[in-house]
Protein backbone atom coordinates (compact mmCIF):
# COMPACT_ATOMS: atom_id res chain seq x y z
CA UNK A 1 0.00 0.00 0.00
CA UNK A 2 1.24 3.24 -0.93
CA UNK A 3 0.90 6.31 1.11
CA UNK A 4 1.26 9.62 0.58
CA UNK A 5 1.64 12.88 2.61
CA UNK A 6 0.69 16.72 1.89
CA UNK A 7 1.26 19.66 3.55
CA UNK A 8 1.76 19.76 7.21
CA UNK A 9 1.32 16.31 7.51
CA UNK A 10 4.03 15.90 4.95
CA UNK A 11 6.22 18.01 7.06
CA UNK A 12 5.51 16.35 10.46
CA UNK A 13 6.00 12.45 8.90
CA UNK A 14 9.02 13.34 7.72
CA UNK A 15 8.29 12.01 4.18
CA UNK A 16 6.10 12.59 1.48
CA UNK A 17 5.61 9.09 0.63
CA UNK A 18 5.96 5.73 1.76
CA UNK A 19 4.96 2.23 1.17
CA UNK A 20 3.33 0.27 3.97
CA UNK A 21 2.08 -3.28 4.33
CA UNK A 22 -0.15 -3.13 7.15
CA UNK A 23 -2.59 -6.34 8.89
CA UNK A 24 -5.33 -7.70 7.63
CA UNK A 25 -7.40 -5.87 10.63
CA UNK A 26 -6.39 -2.82 9.07
CA UNK A 27 -9.59 -2.66 6.60
CA UNK A 28 -10.43 1.33 6.63
CA UNK A 29 -8.75 4.70 6.42
CA UNK A 30 -10.09 5.05 10.08
CA UNK A 31 -8.26 2.03 10.79
CA UNK A 32 -5.56 2.90 8.94
CA UNK A 33 -4.50 6.38 10.41
CA UNK A 34 -4.91 4.16 13.73
CA UNK A 35 -1.96 2.08 12.66
CA UNK A 36 0.08 4.79 10.95
CA UNK A 37 -0.10 6.64 14.02
CA UNK A 38 1.67 3.98 16.27
CA UNK A 39 4.80 3.37 13.54
CA UNK A 40 6.70 6.44 15.30
CA UNK A 41 6.43 9.61 17.56
CA UNK A 42 6.98 11.60 14.12
CA UNK A 43 3.41 9.89 12.91
CA UNK A 44 2.03 10.33 15.97
CA UNK A 45 2.25 13.76 15.60
CA UNK A 46 0.72 14.13 11.81
CA UNK A 47 -2.52 12.41 12.82
CA UNK A 48 -3.04 14.15 16.86
CA UNK A 49 -5.65 15.73 15.74
CA UNK A 50 -8.05 13.64 13.64
CA UNK A 51 -10.96 16.38 12.48
CA UNK A 52 -7.84 18.44 10.65
CA UNK A 53 -7.09 15.27 8.39
CA UNK A 54 -8.59 14.45 5.49
CA UNK A 55 -7.56 11.55 2.88
CA UNK A 56 -7.82 10.25 -0.24
CA UNK A 57 -8.03 6.96 -1.30
CA UNK A 58 -7.25 6.40 -5.11
CA UNK A 59 -7.13 10.47 -5.79
CA UNK A 60 -10.57 9.93 -4.54
CA UNK A 61 -11.67 11.90 -1.05
CA UNK A 62 -12.58 9.41 1.58
CA UNK A 63 -14.32 8.74 4.72
CA UNK A 64 -12.68 6.80 7.58
CA UNK A 65 -15.38 4.40 7.07
CA UNK A 66 -13.89 4.11 3.28
CA UNK A 67 -12.37 0.33 2.95
CA UNK A 68 -8.39 0.29 1.85
CA UNK A 69 -6.38 -2.78 0.57
CA UNK A 70 -3.31 -3.76 -0.77
CA UNK A 71 -2.93 -1.97 -3.73
CA UNK A 72 -4.04 0.88 -2.75
CA UNK A 73 -2.94 4.84 -3.26
CA UNK A 74 -3.64 6.33 0.16
CA UNK A 75 -3.31 9.88 0.85
CA UNK A 76 -3.71 11.84 4.07
CA UNK A 77 -3.56 16.06 4.23
CA UNK A 78 -5.12 19.11 5.65
CA UNK A 79 -8.44 20.77 4.62
CA UNK A 80 -7.78 22.03 1.05
CA UNK A 81 -6.73 25.71 0.76
CA UNK A 82 -6.45 26.58 -3.03
CA UNK A 83 -8.00 29.13 -5.47
CA UNK B 1 -15.38 19.73 -22.23
CA UNK B 2 -13.36 22.17 -19.47
CA UNK B 3 -9.66 22.96 -19.99
CA UNK B 4 -7.75 22.26 -16.87
CA UNK B 5 -4.07 23.28 -15.79
CA UNK B 6 -1.93 23.16 -13.10
CA UNK B 7 0.95 25.09 -13.63
CA UNK B 8 3.66 26.99 -11.82
CA UNK B 9 4.06 29.42 -15.18
CA UNK B 10 1.67 32.48 -15.21
CA UNK B 11 -1.27 32.58 -17.70
CA UNK B 12 -2.08 35.24 -20.72
CA UNK B 13 -5.95 35.81 -19.36
CA UNK B 14 -6.40 37.63 -22.14
CA UNK B 15 -5.61 34.93 -24.41
CA UNK B 16 -7.66 32.69 -22.74
CA UNK B 17 -10.57 34.44 -22.75
CA UNK B 18 -9.93 35.59 -26.58
CA UNK B 19 -9.97 31.31 -27.02
CA UNK B 20 -13.17 31.09 -25.59
CA UNK B 21 -15.05 32.92 -28.49
CA UNK B 22 -12.72 32.37 -31.36
CA UNK B 23 -14.14 31.59 -34.71
CA UNK B 24 -17.64 30.83 -32.80
CA UNK B 25 -20.98 33.29 -32.57
CA UNK B 26 -22.94 31.52 -29.85
CA UNK B 27 -20.92 32.86 -27.28
CA UNK B 28 -22.89 36.16 -25.32
CA UNK B 29 -20.78 35.91 -22.49
CA UNK B 30 -17.78 35.33 -20.89
CA UNK B 31 -17.20 35.17 -16.93
CA UNK B 32 -14.14 34.63 -15.31
CA UNK B 33 -12.39 35.56 -11.84
CA UNK B 34 -9.02 36.03 -11.52
CA UNK B 35 -7.88 35.11 -7.43
CA UNK B 36 -4.50 37.34 -6.98
CA UNK B 37 -2.13 36.89 -4.52
CA UNK B 38 -2.93 39.69 -1.56
CA UNK B 39 -0.07 41.27 0.44
CA UNK B 40 -1.45 41.10 3.85
CA UNK B 41 0.73 41.34 7.25
CA UNK B 42 3.83 41.41 5.22
CA UNK B 43 3.18 38.48 3.55
CA UNK B 44 6.60 37.50 1.28
CA UNK B 45 4.98 34.71 -0.79
CA UNK B 46 2.58 32.07 -1.40
CA UNK B 47 4.03 28.63 -1.72
CA UNK B 48 1.22 26.29 -3.23
CA UNK B 49 1.37 22.50 -2.99
CA UNK B 50 -1.02 20.02 -4.94
CA UNK B 51 -2.05 16.15 -5.37
CA UNK B 52 -0.46 16.12 -8.82
CA UNK B 53 -3.07 13.84 -10.82
CA UNK B 54 -6.00 13.82 -8.26
CA UNK B 55 -6.05 17.39 -8.65
CA UNK B 56 -6.70 17.88 -11.69
CA UNK B 57 -9.44 14.96 -11.33
CA UNK B 58 -10.64 17.26 -8.85
CA UNK B 59 -11.21 20.50 -10.85
CA UNK B 60 -12.06 18.28 -14.04
CA UNK B 61 -15.15 16.84 -11.94
CA UNK B 62 -16.31 20.41 -10.45
CA UNK B 63 -16.15 21.41 -13.93
CA UNK B 64 -17.90 18.81 -15.32
CA UNK B 65 -20.42 19.69 -12.94
CA UNK B 66 -21.15 23.10 -13.74
CA UNK B 67 -21.07 22.20 -17.51
CA UNK B 68 -24.26 19.53 -16.24
CA UNK B 69 -25.81 22.59 -13.99
CA UNK B 70 -25.51 25.43 -16.66
CA UNK B 71 -25.40 25.56 -20.46
CA UNK B 72 -21.90 26.37 -20.67
CA UNK B 73 -20.45 26.92 -24.23
CA UNK B 74 -16.89 26.62 -22.83
CA UNK B 75 -14.82 26.70 -19.52
CA UNK B 76 -11.05 27.17 -18.59
CA UNK B 77 -9.81 26.40 -15.30
CA UNK B 78 -6.21 27.29 -14.30
CA UNK B 79 -4.40 26.99 -11.38
CA UNK B 80 -0.54 28.15 -10.51
CA UNK B 81 1.47 26.00 -7.85
CA UNK B 82 4.81 27.09 -6.82
CA UNK B 83 5.74 29.97 -5.28
CA UNK B 84 4.00 32.92 -5.64
CA UNK B 85 4.33 37.15 -4.77
CA UNK B 86 1.84 39.25 -3.29
CA UNK B 87 0.14 41.18 -6.86
CA UNK B 88 0.32 37.80 -8.85
CA UNK B 89 -2.71 35.56 -10.33
CA UNK B 90 -2.91 32.48 -8.30
CA UNK B 91 -6.37 31.02 -10.14
CA UNK B 92 -8.12 31.89 -13.13
CA UNK B 93 -12.27 30.93 -13.99
CA UNK B 94 -13.59 31.77 -17.11
CA UNK B 95 -17.07 30.65 -18.08
CA UNK B 96 -18.78 31.62 -21.43
CA UNK B 97 -22.10 30.67 -22.28
CA UNK B 98 -24.93 32.54 -24.93
CA UNK B 99 -26.59 33.87 -21.79
CA UNK B 100 -24.92 35.89 -19.09
CA UNK B 101 -26.61 34.46 -16.02
CA UNK B 102 -25.02 31.00 -16.75
CA UNK B 103 -21.25 32.19 -17.20
CA UNK B 104 -21.72 34.43 -13.66
CA UNK B 105 -23.14 32.35 -11.80
CA UNK B 106 -21.19 29.19 -13.11
CA UNK B 107 -18.39 31.13 -12.45
CA UNK B 108 -19.43 31.51 -8.81
CA UNK B 109 -20.00 28.17 -8.50
CA UNK B 110 -16.54 27.17 -9.64
CA UNK B 111 -14.56 29.18 -7.72
CA UNK B 112 -16.47 28.64 -4.77
CA UNK B 113 -16.06 24.76 -4.99
CA UNK B 114 -12.27 25.07 -5.92
CA UNK B 115 -11.55 26.70 -2.12
CA UNK B 116 -13.67 23.74 -0.65
CA UNK B 117 -13.09 20.96 -3.26
CA UNK B 118 -9.71 21.13 -4.73
CA UNK B 119 -6.62 19.81 -3.23
CA UNK B 120 -4.20 22.38 -2.88
CA UNK B 121 -2.57 23.23 -0.39
CA UNK B 122 -1.44 27.13 0.86
CA UNK B 123 2.07 28.00 3.13
CA UNK B 124 2.74 31.76 3.76
CA UNK B 125 6.26 32.61 3.68
CA UNK B 126 7.33 36.43 5.92
CA UNK B 127 9.63 38.48 5.52
CA UNK B 128 12.54 37.35 8.35
CA UNK B 129 11.79 33.37 7.03
CA UNK B 130 8.68 32.55 9.16
CA UNK B 131 5.99 30.24 7.63
CA UNK B 132 2.77 29.29 8.22
CA UNK B 133 0.30 26.60 6.63
CA UNK B 134 -3.09 28.74 5.30
CA UNK B 135 -5.96 27.41 7.30
CA UNK B 136 -9.43 26.24 5.95
CA UNK B 137 -11.97 28.94 6.39
CA UNK B 138 -16.01 28.15 7.75
CA UNK B 139 -16.50 30.67 5.32
CA UNK B 140 -15.28 29.41 2.49
CA UNK B 141 -16.94 26.14 3.37
CA UNK B 142 -20.46 28.14 4.25
CA UNK B 143 -19.79 29.45 0.52
CA UNK B 144 -19.64 26.21 -1.55
CA UNK B 145 -22.47 24.63 0.70
CA UNK B 146 -25.08 27.46 -1.23
CA UNK B 147 -24.70 25.56 -4.08
CA UNK B 148 -25.76 22.42 -2.86
CA UNK B 149 -29.34 23.18 -1.38
CA UNK B 150 -30.15 25.45 -5.43
CA UNK C 1 -13.39 55.84 -8.86
CA UNK C 2 -14.23 53.96 -11.25
CA UNK C 3 -12.76 53.94 -15.10
CA UNK C 4 -15.72 54.58 -17.31
CA UNK C 5 -15.38 54.35 -20.90
CA UNK C 6 -18.13 54.28 -23.58
CA UNK C 7 -15.73 53.78 -27.39
CA UNK C 8 -15.99 52.71 -30.89
CA UNK C 9 -12.17 51.03 -30.56
CA UNK C 10 -12.18 47.49 -29.27
CA UNK C 11 -10.73 47.27 -25.86
CA UNK C 12 -7.73 45.19 -24.36
CA UNK C 13 -9.40 43.29 -21.66
CA UNK C 14 -5.57 41.47 -20.24
CA UNK C 15 -4.50 45.10 -20.25
CA UNK C 16 -7.28 46.38 -18.53
CA UNK C 17 -7.40 43.39 -15.83
CA UNK C 18 -3.74 44.22 -15.18
CA UNK C 19 -4.00 48.05 -14.62
CA UNK C 20 -6.37 47.11 -11.53
CA UNK C 21 -3.61 44.70 -9.44
CA UNK C 22 -0.51 46.89 -10.93
CA UNK C 23 1.52 48.41 -8.36
CA UNK C 24 -0.59 47.01 -5.21
CA UNK C 25 -0.84 43.78 -2.91
CA UNK C 26 -4.33 44.93 -1.50
CA UNK C 27 -5.83 42.75 -4.48
CA UNK C 28 -7.42 39.50 -3.67
CA UNK C 29 -9.29 39.01 -7.00
CA UNK C 30 -10.61 40.25 -9.99
CA UNK C 31 -14.20 39.53 -11.33
CA UNK C 32 -15.48 40.37 -14.33
CA UNK C 33 -17.94 40.15 -17.34
CA UNK C 34 -17.30 40.03 -21.54
CA UNK C 35 -20.39 40.60 -22.97
CA UNK C 36 -20.36 39.65 -26.44
CA UNK C 37 -22.04 39.95 -29.75
CA UNK C 38 -24.02 36.63 -30.63
CA UNK C 39 -24.74 35.68 -34.20
CA UNK C 40 -28.42 34.29 -33.65
CA UNK C 41 -30.53 34.18 -36.72
CA UNK C 42 -28.63 35.30 -39.34
CA UNK C 43 -27.49 38.69 -37.75
CA UNK C 44 -25.05 40.28 -39.59
CA UNK C 45 -23.81 43.34 -37.57
CA UNK C 46 -24.84 44.89 -34.35
CA UNK C 47 -25.21 48.55 -34.31
CA UNK C 48 -24.97 50.51 -30.95
CA UNK C 49 -26.15 54.06 -30.21
CA UNK C 50 -25.75 55.70 -27.27
CA UNK C 51 -26.96 59.14 -25.88
CA UNK C 52 -23.19 61.13 -25.31
CA UNK C 53 -22.54 62.71 -21.93
CA UNK C 54 -25.55 60.88 -20.68
CA UNK C 55 -24.46 57.21 -20.90
CA UNK C 56 -21.16 58.29 -19.66
CA UNK C 57 -22.48 59.98 -16.29
CA UNK C 58 -25.15 56.86 -16.22
CA UNK C 59 -22.48 54.10 -15.91
CA UNK C 60 -20.32 56.18 -13.57
CA UNK C 61 -23.30 56.46 -11.24
CA UNK C 62 -24.06 52.67 -11.30
CA UNK C 63 -20.80 52.19 -10.59
CA UNK C 64 -20.53 54.85 -7.68
CA UNK C 65 -23.41 52.95 -6.21
CA UNK C 66 -21.43 49.69 -6.77
CA UNK C 67 -18.18 51.05 -4.84
CA UNK C 68 -20.53 52.17 -2.19
CA UNK C 69 -22.47 48.90 -1.94
CA UNK C 70 -19.10 47.09 -2.08
CA UNK C 71 -15.57 47.27 -0.69
CA UNK C 72 -13.45 47.39 -4.03
CA UNK C 73 -10.48 48.15 -4.91
CA UNK C 74 -10.95 49.16 -8.56
CA UNK C 75 -13.82 48.86 -11.13
CA UNK C 76 -13.85 49.39 -14.84
CA UNK C 77 -16.63 49.27 -17.27
CA UNK C 78 -15.73 49.95 -20.67
CA UNK C 79 -19.00 49.68 -23.49
CA UNK C 80 -18.54 49.85 -27.15
CA UNK C 81 -20.96 51.86 -29.26
CA UNK C 82 -21.31 51.87 -33.51
CA UNK C 83 -20.90 48.76 -35.28
CA UNK C 84 -20.13 45.50 -33.64
CA UNK C 85 -19.72 41.70 -35.48
CA UNK C 86 -20.90 38.33 -34.17
CA UNK C 87 -18.21 37.48 -32.24
CA UNK C 88 -16.93 41.14 -31.45
CA UNK C 89 -16.99 42.06 -27.38
CA UNK C 90 -19.33 44.77 -26.73
CA UNK C 91 -18.98 45.58 -23.00
CA UNK C 92 -16.52 44.54 -20.12
CA UNK C 93 -17.37 44.95 -16.26
CA UNK C 94 -14.45 44.25 -14.14
CA UNK C 95 -14.39 44.46 -10.78
CA UNK C 96 -11.51 44.34 -7.96
CA UNK C 97 -11.45 43.74 -4.31
CA UNK C 98 -9.36 41.78 -1.61
CA UNK C 99 -12.40 39.04 -1.32
CA UNK C 100 -13.88 37.61 -4.24
CA UNK C 101 -17.66 37.64 -3.12
CA UNK C 102 -17.53 41.37 -3.11
CA UNK C 103 -16.01 40.99 -6.40
CA UNK C 104 -18.00 38.79 -7.88
CA UNK C 105 -21.26 39.82 -6.89
CA UNK C 106 -20.45 43.95 -7.38
CA UNK C 107 -19.51 42.30 -11.02
CA UNK C 108 -23.32 40.38 -11.71
CA UNK C 109 -24.58 44.29 -10.11
CA UNK C 110 -22.88 45.98 -12.50
CA UNK C 111 -24.03 44.17 -15.70
CA UNK C 112 -27.66 43.71 -14.45
CA UNK C 113 -27.91 47.31 -14.29
CA UNK C 114 -25.95 48.25 -17.21
CA UNK C 115 -28.77 46.49 -19.02
CA UNK C 116 -31.31 48.20 -17.81
CA UNK C 117 -30.47 51.24 -16.75
CA UNK C 118 -27.55 53.08 -19.10
CA UNK C 119 -28.80 54.70 -21.99
CA UNK C 120 -27.71 52.40 -25.16
CA UNK C 121 -29.89 50.76 -27.75
CA UNK C 122 -28.78 48.27 -30.26
CA UNK C 123 -30.18 47.58 -33.98
CA UNK C 124 -29.81 44.57 -35.60
CA UNK C 125 -28.57 44.30 -39.14
CA UNK C 126 -29.44 41.24 -40.86
CA UNK C 127 -28.31 38.99 -44.11
CA UNK C 128 -29.87 41.04 -46.99
CA UNK C 129 -29.99 44.57 -45.23
CA UNK C 130 -33.22 44.27 -43.03
CA UNK C 131 -32.69 45.65 -39.72
CA UNK C 132 -34.77 45.43 -36.37
CA UNK C 133 -34.36 47.63 -33.02
CA UNK C 134 -33.67 44.90 -30.05
CA UNK C 135 -36.54 44.89 -27.28
CA UNK C 136 -35.95 45.15 -23.74
CA UNK C 137 -36.48 42.29 -22.19
CA UNK C 138 -38.44 41.64 -19.19
CA UNK C 139 -36.18 39.28 -17.86
CA UNK C 140 -33.38 41.77 -17.74
CA UNK C 141 -35.97 44.34 -15.63
CA UNK C 142 -36.27 40.97 -13.37
CA UNK C 143 -32.03 40.41 -12.87
CA UNK C 144 -31.92 44.21 -11.99
CA UNK C 145 -34.84 44.26 -9.92
CA UNK C 146 -33.58 41.84 -7.41
CA UNK C 147 -30.76 44.24 -6.17
CA UNK C 148 -33.32 46.63 -5.30
CA UNK C 149 -34.09 44.37 -2.38
CA UNK C 150 -31.34 43.03 -1.04
CA UNK D 1 -36.03 74.40 -25.69
CA UNK D 2 -33.09 71.29 -26.86
CA UNK D 3 -35.17 68.26 -27.78
CA UNK D 4 -33.33 64.98 -28.23
CA UNK D 5 -34.57 61.95 -30.02
CA UNK D 6 -32.79 58.98 -29.90
CA UNK D 7 -33.04 54.63 -31.66
CA UNK D 8 -36.07 54.47 -33.79
CA UNK D 9 -37.82 57.64 -31.74
CA UNK D 10 -35.27 59.40 -33.89
CA UNK D 11 -35.52 57.37 -37.09
CA UNK D 12 -39.52 57.97 -36.95
CA UNK D 13 -39.54 61.67 -36.32
CA UNK D 14 -36.72 62.25 -38.58
CA UNK D 15 -34.40 64.09 -36.54
CA UNK D 16 -31.88 63.76 -33.71
CA UNK D 17 -32.48 66.84 -32.61
CA UNK D 18 -34.44 70.04 -32.18
CA UNK D 19 -35.51 73.59 -30.85
CA UNK D 20 -38.56 74.10 -29.78
CA UNK D 21 -40.62 76.57 -27.59
CA UNK D 22 -43.89 75.57 -26.46
CA UNK D 23 -46.13 77.17 -24.50
CA UNK D 24 -46.11 78.25 -21.11
CA UNK D 25 -49.24 75.70 -20.40
CA UNK D 26 -46.48 73.04 -21.42
CA UNK D 27 -44.96 72.45 -17.94
CA UNK D 28 -43.73 68.63 -17.69
CA UNK D 29 -42.52 65.95 -19.65
CA UNK D 30 -46.28 64.48 -20.28
CA UNK D 31 -47.17 68.37 -21.55
CA UNK D 32 -44.25 68.05 -23.73
CA UNK D 33 -44.97 64.90 -24.95
CA UNK D 34 -48.64 65.78 -26.16
CA UNK D 35 -47.67 69.12 -27.44
CA UNK D 36 -44.64 67.61 -29.68
CA UNK D 37 -47.33 64.39 -30.73
CA UNK D 38 -49.06 67.52 -32.29
CA UNK D 39 -46.47 68.76 -34.56
CA UNK D 40 -46.94 66.62 -37.07
CA UNK D 41 -47.49 63.08 -38.50
CA UNK D 42 -44.00 62.09 -37.93
CA UNK D 43 -44.02 63.10 -34.46
CA UNK D 44 -47.44 61.86 -33.60
CA UNK D 45 -45.94 57.90 -34.69
CA UNK D 46 -43.12 58.64 -32.74
CA UNK D 47 -45.55 59.13 -29.75
CA UNK D 48 -48.03 56.75 -30.72
CA UNK D 49 -47.02 54.43 -27.99
CA UNK D 50 -46.48 56.12 -24.44
CA UNK D 51 -45.14 53.15 -23.05
CA UNK D 52 -42.37 52.53 -25.35
CA UNK D 53 -41.02 55.61 -24.62
CA UNK D 54 -38.82 57.23 -22.21
CA UNK D 55 -37.44 60.63 -21.55
CA UNK D 56 -34.25 61.96 -19.53
CA UNK D 57 -34.43 65.89 -18.94
CA UNK D 58 -31.20 67.35 -18.23
CA UNK D 59 -29.53 64.26 -18.82
CA UNK D 60 -31.42 62.53 -15.89
CA UNK D 61 -34.34 59.97 -16.41
CA UNK D 62 -37.60 61.53 -15.67
CA UNK D 63 -41.21 60.30 -15.39
CA UNK D 64 -44.20 61.89 -17.44
CA UNK D 65 -44.63 64.36 -13.84
CA UNK D 66 -41.01 66.30 -14.10
CA UNK D 67 -41.02 69.80 -15.10
CA UNK D 68 -39.75 71.02 -18.14
CA UNK D 69 -38.47 74.92 -18.83
CA UNK D 70 -37.41 76.32 -21.55
CA UNK D 71 -33.41 76.15 -21.44
CA UNK D 72 -33.64 72.12 -20.56
CA UNK D 73 -32.26 70.09 -22.69
CA UNK D 74 -35.09 67.10 -22.93
CA UNK D 75 -34.58 63.60 -24.55
CA UNK D 76 -36.97 60.86 -25.91
CA UNK D 77 -35.92 57.26 -26.15
CA UNK D 78 -37.25 53.56 -26.09
CA UNK D 79 -36.31 51.36 -23.57
CA UNK D 80 -32.44 50.58 -23.17
CA UNK D 81 -31.02 47.71 -24.20
CA UNK D 82 -27.30 48.19 -23.85
CA UNK D 83 -24.84 45.74 -21.48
Amino acid sequence: MRVLYFAWLRQKVGTAEEEVAPPADVRDVGGLIRWLAARSPAHAAAFADPRQVRAAVNQDFATPDHPVAANDEVAFFPPVTGG
Amino acid sequence: MARVLVQEAAFDMGAETAALTAGRTDVGGVASFLGVCRGDDGLAAMVLEHYPGMTERAIARIAEQAEARWPLTGCTVIHRVGRILPGEPIVLVLTASAHRAAALEACAFLIDWLKTRAPFWKREEFAGGTHRWVEARAEDEAAAARWAGA
